[in-house]
């Protein structure tokens, strides 16, 4: 299990071939997935120029590392990474990298998709948006998908 | 004894101050401890609640040296 | 889209890196969801030495194509990729990447995860595997998950 | 007038050819096909077929010039 909550910009396929070298691209691991999610310049109607994302400094990183707990003991997984970004971040800009590694799809399917929906509606992380105007808003909810 | 508490995101900026400190005589509610660090008699719907890191209710019972946090809906991801 | 059958071994996550560098990180699409299956050394009990993918030429491009589109047809997607191998795999080896661009992360998700299931079921590939003891056979059946 | 008949992975190992050529005199049906190709009776339940690379059933009607393939249960991914 690997959690990174980061401020730097980070690409995540190389993030990803780093991890696997680093486990070794093991040969049980028959599924791997994977999801990103990037920063777009559009939400609710709005262009959006520029986000910072505040979080909770140790207790971020504690309840992510809980969500990879959880999905570690509900499936048979080889490996589960998180990666978040924190701070000020640019359109088109990963924010969250979530990858599962395990001997079967349907299992890496499901932890991956849990995952990322659990962050999404409990991992203490506030977005705020700078839109094309200049105007600063923080983001009340997270879409539904 | 006292307790830190922490307000993140636009809690933190309507009330000015993102950590305050409480003094304490004895052990109080979360939703105590949102009266007399906010000056606020009603505790809003939507604010999360946290007591040592830990998601906690409004009834949690909070002790000397314990840290709870107020903060908005997340957004991350 | 793309879809690629091919011959030698490939890095899936350089191979998302150009992808995604072809046309562009959109700043559109907020997911992005990856599947990649790998060679296991192991299936139904018995150690895999090696593996020939035979597929059917022609109808395997055309049929992998018919999936994208139904996934594209299906949701609101920004691009979909498929590349698989055939010939001599060794273990820990891709086989699959699958991997879908949409602005929300539910369509990625779902269409991912249909495009692999489809495909497992349906595309015309077969796989020969070789045991320990130098033992071949067809495999019969794909597992469930 | 014919068609070219293709067997794959462990079909092909079966009969020892991967394709084979028919004369058609007359449409004929995927079933017929196996029969005059394989020459087996039954098409047994787990094959599955293919007219000009896309998936048909056994009562599909075969043209000349037709490409027709037989395969065992797939196994790519």
């Amino acid at each position: 299990m690997l959690i990174e909550v980061r401020e730097n910009p980070f690409d995540p396929w190389q993030y990803l071939a780093e991890r696997q070298a680093h486990h070794g691209v093991s040969a049980c691991s028959g599924a791997t997935a994977v999801f990103v999610g990037t920063m777009r310049d559009f939400n609710e109607g709005d262009t959006v120029r520029d986000m910072y994302l505040e979080h909770y400094p140790g207790m971020t990183e504690r309840h992510l590392e809980r969500l990879a707990t959880n999905v570690l003991q509900q499936w048979s997984l080889d490996d589960v990474l998180i990666v978040h970004r924190i701070g000020h971040i640019t359109p088109a800009q990963p924010i969250v990298l979530v990858a599962v590694w395990s001997a079967h799809r349907a299992a890496a399917f499901e932890a991956c998709r849990q995952l990322m929906e659990t962050l999404k509606h409990s991992a203490p992380f506030w977005k705020r948006e700078t839109l094309a105007d200049g105007a600063v808003r923080w983001v009340d909810n997270n879409t539904p998908g | 004894m006292s307790v830190k508490v922490l307000f993140f995101a636009s809690l933190r900026e309507r009330f000015g101050v993102g950590q305050v400190t409480l003094a304490l005589t004895e052990p109080l509610s979360v939703q105590a401890v949102w009266q007399r660090s906010s000056g606020e008699d009603s505790l809003p719907a939507n604010v999360l609640m946290a007591v040592n890191q830990t998601y906690a209710g409004a009834d949690t019972l909070v002790q000397s040296g314990d840290e709870v946090a107020f903060f908005p809906p997340v957004t991350g991801g």
